[in-house]
């Protein structure tokens, strides 16, 4: 129990998937000029990487194991991740119309996002368990989503300060991301896995 | 015989899957979503026709069908910003080629007013406001409502005579907007 | 609950609102001299709306003498309170001028030369109000032009005529702003006629309890209630904290009864009425005594005075009169900020002609020293360091700071979810503001935008409606149009198959036809009857012309039975005309030349009948429109007498119009003309309703009369008319066709 | 006379923003002065380069964004970063170090945002933990307490070392940090880390003469000063009280638990207070309104937070102080918070905003 504490800590904090691993850059510039979004992407995140590396588990462990087809991997995850995406974004289109037209093309693009194969991947890398595919996956979302929601609220926030012309935007949003980077160093060491 | 099986497993894979979606797509099925009134909604319904199409609600149906965003005038860049966010698209500089009129003397909202020794009666401008804010007859002195005219200029060209022109609305102080610096100051000996 | 509420007040303990500051009172200033009274003005300056609503109707006009006390325009909507002549003298102008409001913009204001006689018009003092019921109070109240006079200047009258349960009547005294001290005075000299007012307000209103507020810095005037209120069990006099904004209505809701005033709502919704001292004085004057209101206690204060104190002034006396009273200190080549309200709330006022108005309680005139914020030329704002103590103040609980920054943003949507609209302009966040922003301005300019955003948004959406109908109409008209079409092609068709077979090849038919129109069109001139017979002939020669080259040159004996068939029709066409002249030209002088003469379309069966009524509604609108001026005279000539007759025949214009427009709908078939025959008739209707006053003649009720029966008349006429062109029209139409068929 | 148009309020109670920078900085004087008694001239002398250093970057940002010099440059908010970076730096860092930090803090972090006010992160804190991350060497040139100092450590001595890294008489800094038992020094929280990883009892590890009497020597007194600067603002209305105190509340509860369930392995509450940065942190850096929350429950939260995350960082994490990455994680979380934080406005129901 302790351990899959720790791991879920180590993948949230330490190391966390965007601030220090810098996975999933994409969507952490584009969806976070507001808080809204940020959060549905968050949720949308959140249940394609946890339900993205179970299915890889399942397929890697029943299927290309057995089969000896470890080679198709890749392929295979891609698959997997796509299916997922195209189905959160049914579920998403369904459910909220406004959060799927704030999304706009981030939602599908989450199947390009890397982080969501970087977590099936490093799963099958760190020879995680079931359930520590899961928590992994779970984990690394939920770190995700957790820098995702502070920078768009500061994204908000800098919306109304007075940057020089040629930093304003992206530029500005890089240089915070940058020191949102610097402090989560902070928590290096924190967990040792 | 690897490579078949290869094939076959991941064809399996994407058959599964494939039907799973498609159970999706018809589980999940979403009406199309009403864009066109939501763009209407955004536009200024000044009518003015200056994009190219008769009125504002024609032109939220062009650009729902993929038409430019930069073409209202009247609605300027605040608009162009709001229909780009609707449409998940990039945001657009407005198309000057679609400006009538000097839109760059002021931002105040103008509307139009017949001088009225002048008009002769001909009924041109009624056919062409679109939003039957002038009222009269043939051969009968022609005036505008204030209150209905959308500022479109739409009715200044067709007048045989010119005298219709666009005034701006006089300041009042129910409109005032806390610009202090426009107050006149006078001296107090 | 509510007997706690009283509980916690006779202990003396109250609530607390959020935030607030303790600026530097400067009330001494003031507070200990009396109130005093002035010498006449020799002009004052009335504005017509001094209130919350609409201006009133002028009673008066140039040159008029009128009375100390004399109404000077006339209400009639709740909105609209009256105004009065302050004191005896003649009017002199009636035009724009700087009024007592922030923008400094013009209003109408009457301009009364004053005669310094003083002499009232007759008054009417009411010995005991018990005998008068609660509905002649509140028109005394509303005709005394009672407005509140703490600063909103919301009518009394509309206040006070409350259909609810009122729990509690609070009489607010506390008077939070610094310097001003008007309200004390006035509780401590008149508190006996205060309570009188109370009285008359309890009368109206019957609540539970009469809490009167008052700070705790003016312990005179509330020793001075309390004696006056000493017998009265229901009146309680609170003496809440000096704190700013205490005075606010929210705000003193909420340390009295420790409710809060659900935003967006009034606080009678909650059963609280809240009354200004000043107000309570004003109402006593109007129901007891008679006295409209046309004074008030104002404090003129400030160091820049060497004789501040409150005085009673005339409403309309401009401030540079109060100034010199109270000897200003004119400073050389300095631009003095002269105030009007207290330094928290007021404005700056931008001309020494500004009058003091019903709701101006100070005029503040402060020297360098004690306030230099207020001279300051140029804004000493840097950034916004989130210090937060404009949180810490802001007794609504807002966040001044997020809201400014989206107001320098312009982020609209955001202003409103941080509840900008909740904001009372108390102005606490930019005194205490370390950055020095002027929040309070940056939140005025927002709300006004907002304002006008959102009356944008109406207009626009009344624009879409207005479009969309414009648009049904036309496509409506065009489908009848069509139908027409449709229609007369297959009569046509119809005719041709009936006729003789190859007689007439098809362009004959048309040579045929454009000679039948000049033939027409020649023969509708009545003074040209001679030269449009021989124009015919022309045209008949023509036609044969035509008809000659039409048909096909081989067969020339074909040819020339054509072009004798095609002449023979021409001629039977020249006679009809002829025939139909007489007619045409009765109409011509029946009904106006003009409307006549300019038609000049092709005379298919559809264009002539809509032709017809084209004249016809024209003819008629004429007819209206003479009565319309007519009204309008009247009008204008006995504004009050005549305004029931005009309603009246308002009314009877209205449907005369009603009926000539379903005859002309009748008729036209929502053919072409009907957009401008539809907007023919608005137009008079708009000017029967109310447009330009200019008229020469001053017709008595008798012409209101006359004109009434015009309309009757001509509605009549008109109708006749119309059903006399109908037959017509008709028989027009068989003609024709007969024609057509004639030569198919 | 003529009439002046101003808009209401015309009256103002004339605090200004320089006036409470300058009061800031006149509060950390009681802590710059235990801590020049303790260690002698190195802060000092870091704090006036950094100074310098700030007010030349001020000067070049602000003349090439075309914005009013001498009204930004004297409102005392470089000055104060500067000050707070200089506090925190090793005493005998080389000089560069505070130069890069100040002009990473000053530019990058203050400047690129739009000045004062615009800030999301702490320039001072940021520039430390820039300079944490990519000098780890130079930054652990602590320096013992002047009474374990086998070198004299007089003002040129300590010039001299900071600028080229030798004293006078040729002692390298690795010579300086050297104890008269010949041990090299680090500060007590990194002894106390290091030992404890070495297996030893914290009761143990307090037999090094860092620890002093009490906690930590010198250290205490330091944060003893800054304890007393910060009440002294709290005094004045220049700061809020909540973010010191729930921060305080927090550390000490999370030591507390921490204490009360293994006291061998960990340091005792009152160590916890008065070592490292703590009070420095609490009291001046915290409270820094532009990076801070605005409410008054986000400034408890955020005060909470970031004594659940130093005490963190302190006992498990990588590095022996974790106040700044604490501050600028705080920093990073605050606008979010706020957001959620939001006082009810009066006349409206409870979470209908």
């Amino acid at each position: 129990m302790t351990d899959y504490l720790l791991l879920l800590v180590g993948t949230v904090l330490v190391n966390n998937f965007v601030l220090v691993q810098f996975l999933g850059l994409c969507p952490f510039m584009g969806v976070s000029s507001r808080t809204e979004t940020a959060i549905g992407m968050s949720f949308a995140t959140i249940f394609v990487m946890t339900l993205a590396s179970l299915l890889s588990y399942l397929v890697t462990t029943y299927l290309l194991v057995p089969l000896d087809l470890e080679y198709l991997t890749t392929m295979s995850f891609i698959l997997v991740i796509a299916v997922v995406v195209q189905f959160t974004e049914m579920v998403v289109h369904k459910t909220s119309a406004s959060l799927y037209r704030l999304l706009g093309i981030f939602l599908p693009l989450i199947t390009t996002n890397c982080a969501v194969l970087g977590v099936a991947l490093l799963n099958l890398r760190q020879q995680h368990s079931f359930f520590e595919s899961i928590i992994y996956g779970f984990g690394a979302s939920l770190g995700f989503s957790l820098v995702l929601i502070m920078f768009s609220a500061m994204r908000e926030k800098l919306a109304n300060a007075d940057v020089p012309a040629p930093f304003k935007g992206t530029a500005i949003a890089m240089i915070t991301a940058g020191l949102m980077s610097l402090a989560f160093l902070g928590f290096t060491g924190l967990v040792k896995i | 015989m690897n490579i078949l099986l290869a094939i076959l497993v991941l064809g399996s894979i994407a058959a599964i899957f494939g039907a799973l979606l498609g159970y999706a797509s018809v589980r999940f099925k979403v009406d199309a979503d009403p864009i066109v009134e939501q763009l209407d909604d955004l536009l200024p319904q000044t009518q003015c026709g200056q994009c190219g199409y008769p009125g504002c609600k024609p032109y939220a149906q062009a650009v729902a069908d993929g038409e430019a965003i930069n073409k209202c005038a009247p609605g300027g860049e605040d608009t162009i910003k709001k229909i780009a966010d609707l449409m998940g698209v990039e945001v657009q500089p407005l198309d000057e080629s679609h400006v009538q009129g000097d839109t760059t003397a002021s931002n105040r909202p103008k509307v139009a007013f017949i001088i009225e020794e002048d008009c002769i009666g001909c009924t041109k401008c009624i056919q062409a406001c679109p939003v039957d804010a002038i009222i009269g007859a043939a051969k009968q002195m022609h005036t505008i409502i204030i209150d209905e005219c959308t500022g479109c200029d739409l009715c200044v060209a067709p007048c045989p005579v010119d005298c219709i022109e666009m005034r701006e609305l006089p300041d009042t102080i129910h409109n005032w907007q806390w610009d202090l610096t426009s107050i006149p100051v006078k001296q107090l000996d | 609950m509510v007997e706690s509420v009283i509980e916690r007040i006779t202990r003396g303990h109250f609530w607390d609102f959020h935030g607030g500051i303790h600026p530097p009172e400067q009330k001494m200033l003031t507070a200990s001299k009396p109130i005093k009274q002035l010498a006449l003005p020799k002009q004052l300056i009335i504005p017509l709306q001094q209130h919350i609503g609409r201006e009133g109707d002028l009673l008066v006009k140039i040159g008029d003498k009128v009375l100390k006390g004399q109404a000077l325009t006339l209400s009639t909507n709740p909105m609209v309170v009256p105004i009065h002549a302050p004191t005896s003298g003649t009017i002199s102008a009636i035009k724009m001028s700087v009024i007592a409001h922030p923008s400094g913009l013009s209003q109408l204001c009457v301009f009364l030369d004053v005669d310094g006689e003083d002499t009232w018009r007759k008054k009417t003092v009411c010995a005991d109000i018990e005998q008068l019921s609660n509905s002649e109070i509140i028109e005394k109240i509303a005709d005394a032009g009672i407005a509140g006079m703490g600063g909103a200047g919301f009518p009394t009258h509309i206040k006070v005529n409350s259909k609810t349960d009122i729990n509690f009547l609070i009489i607010n005294g506390a008077e939070c702003e610094p310097y001003i001290t008007a309200d004390d005075l006035l509780m401590m000299e008149q508190s006996n006629a205060i309570v009188d007012g109370i009285k008359i307000l309890d009368k109206l209103l019957t609540p539970n309890f009469i809490l009167i507020a008052i700070e705790d810095n003016k312990p005179k005037a509330i020793k001075a209630l309390q004696q006056a209120t000493a017998a009265i069990e229901k009146i309680k006099v609170c003496v809440v904290p000096t704190k700013y904004p205490a005075g606010g209505e929210k705000q003193l809701i909420q340390i009295l009864t420790g409710q809060e005033v659900p935003s967006g709502r009034l606080p009678i919704h909650t059963g609280i009425v809240m009354q200004n001292i000043a107000t309570c004085f004003a109402i006593n004057d109007a129901v007891r005594h008679d006295i409209p209101l046309i004074r008030r206690v104002v404090t003129v204060t400030g160091q820049a005075l060497n004789k501040p104190q409150n005085v009673w002034a005339l409403l309309g006396t401009p401030i540079n009169f109060l100034l010199k009273q109270c000897d200003v200190q004119a400073i050389e080549n300095e631009q003095q900020p002269v105030i009007m309200g207290g330094p928290m709330m007021g404005f700056s006022v931008s001309s020494e002609l500004v009058p003091i108005v019903k709701t101006s309680n100070c005029i503040l005139v402060p020297s360098k020293t004690e306030m230099p914020s207020a001279f300051e030329k140029e804004s000493k704002e840097v950034e916004c360091i989130r210090c937060g103590q404009c949180s810490d103040v802001c007794p609504s609980q807002l966040l001044p700071q997020e809201l400014q920054w989206s107001a320098k943003a312009k982020d609209y949507p955001q202003l409103e979810k941080l509840n900008l609209s909740d904001c009372i302009d108390c102005g606490a966040c930019a005194y205490v503001c370390p950055s020095q922003i002027p929040l309070v301005h940056y939140y005025r300019i927002a709300k006004a935008e907002i304002r006008q955003q959102q009356q944008l948004d109406l207009k626009a959406e009344k624009a879409k409606t207005r479009f969309e109908a414009r648009n049904l109409r036309l496509e409506k008209e065009k489908t009848a149009r069509q139908e027409k079409h449709k229609k007369a092609a297959a009569a046509r068709k119809a005719a041709m198959n009936i006729a003789t077979p190859e007689a007439t090849g098809a362009k004959s038919a048309v040579a045929a036809a454009l000679a039948r129109v000049k033939a027409k069109k020649a023969a509708q001139s009545q003074s040209q009857s001679q030269a449009s017979t021989a124009e015919a002939q022309k045209n008949l020669a023509q036609s044969n012309e035509l008809a000659t080259e039409a048909t096909n040159p081989v067969d020339e004996q074909k040819t020339e039975v054509a072009a004798a068939i095609a002449r023979a029709k021409a001629k039977r066409i020249l006679k009809q005309e002829a025939a139909n002249k007489p007619i045409s030209s009765n109409e011509g002088v029946k009904q106006t030349v003009t409307a006549q003469l300019e038609v000049s379309q092709p005379p298919s069966n559809d264009d002539k009948k809509a032709i017809i009524a084209a004249a016809i509604a024209k003819a008629k609108a004429k007819k209206l429109s003479k009565a319309a001026d007519a009204v309008k005279s009247v009008n204008l000539a006995e504004s009050t007498a005549a305004e029931k007759a005009v309603n009246l025949t308002d009314k009877k214009a209205k449907i005369a119009a009603a009926i000539a427009k379903a005859k002309s709908k009748a008729l036209a078939k929502k053919a072409n003309q009907e957009t401008p025959i539809t907007t023919a008739e608005d137009i008079h209707l708009e000017k029967i309703k109310a447009v330009r006053v200019e008229s020469k003649d001053e017709s008595d009720s008798k012409a209101n009369a006359a004109a009434d029966k015009k309309i009757r008349i001509s509605a009549a006429i008109a109708k006749a008319k119309a059903k006399k062109k109908l037959k017509e029209a008709r028989n027009l139409a068989g003609t024709v066709k007969n024609n057509d068929q004639d030569s198919g | 006379m003529a009439f002046w148009i101003a808009s209401s309020p015309h009256n103002h109670n004339q605090t200004k923003t320089p006036n409470l920078m300058r009061l800031v900085i006149y509060a950390t004087l009681p802590g710059i002065l235990a801590q020049w008694y303790f260690f002698g001239w190195g802060n000092l002398i870091h704090i006036g380069i950094a100074m310098i250093t700030a007010l030349v970057c001020e000067f070049t940002v602000l003349s090439l964004r075309k914005k009013p010099i001498a009204h930004e440059l004297l409102d005392g908010s470089a000055l104060l970063t500067a000050l707070l970076l200089g506090i925190c730096l090793p005493a005998l860092a080389p000089w560069w170090i505070s130069v890069i930090g100040t002009i990473f803090a000053i530019v990058i972090v203050k400047q690129l945002y739009g000045g004062l006010g615009h800030n999301p992160f702490n320039p001072a804190m940021a520039g430390y933990v820039m300079l944490l991350v990519s000098f780890p060497l130079q930054m652990t040139l602590w320096q013992p307490p002047l009474s374990l100092v086998a070198v004299d450590l007089n003002f040129t001595n300590t010039l001299t070392t900071i600028l080229t890294g030798f004293t006078v008489e040729g002692y390298s800094v690795e010579q300086v940090r050297n104890t008269l038992d010949g041990i090299t020094m680090a500060t007590p929280l990194d002894t106390l880390k290091t030992n404890i990883n070495q297996g030893l009892t914290v009761l143990e590890s307090l037999n090094n003469p860092v620890f002093g009497d009490n906690f930590a020597l010198g250290w205490e007194w330091i944060n003893a000063g800054f304890l007393l600067g910060g009440l002294f603002l709290i005094f004045k209305k220049a700061i809020a009280w909540q973010t010191p105190v729930s921060f305080l509340i927090s550390l000490f509860i999370c030591s507390f638990i921490g204490y009360s369930m293994s006291p061998d392995s960990s340091a005792s509450t009152m160590f916890h207070w008065f070592s490292g940065a703590t009070m420095l942190g609490a009291f001046f850096i915290l409270t820094d309104p532009v990076t801070g929350a605005t409410s008054t429950k986000g400034r408890i939260i955020v005060g909470l937070l970031a004594g659940l995350l130093v005490y963190l960082i302190r006992t498990a994490g990588g590095y022996p102080d974790g106040i700044a990455f604490a501050i600028l994680l705080c920093n990073m979380s605050a606008p979010l918070i706020d957001q959620y934080t939001r006082p009810r406005t009066y006349g409206h129901l409870k979470g209908d905003k």
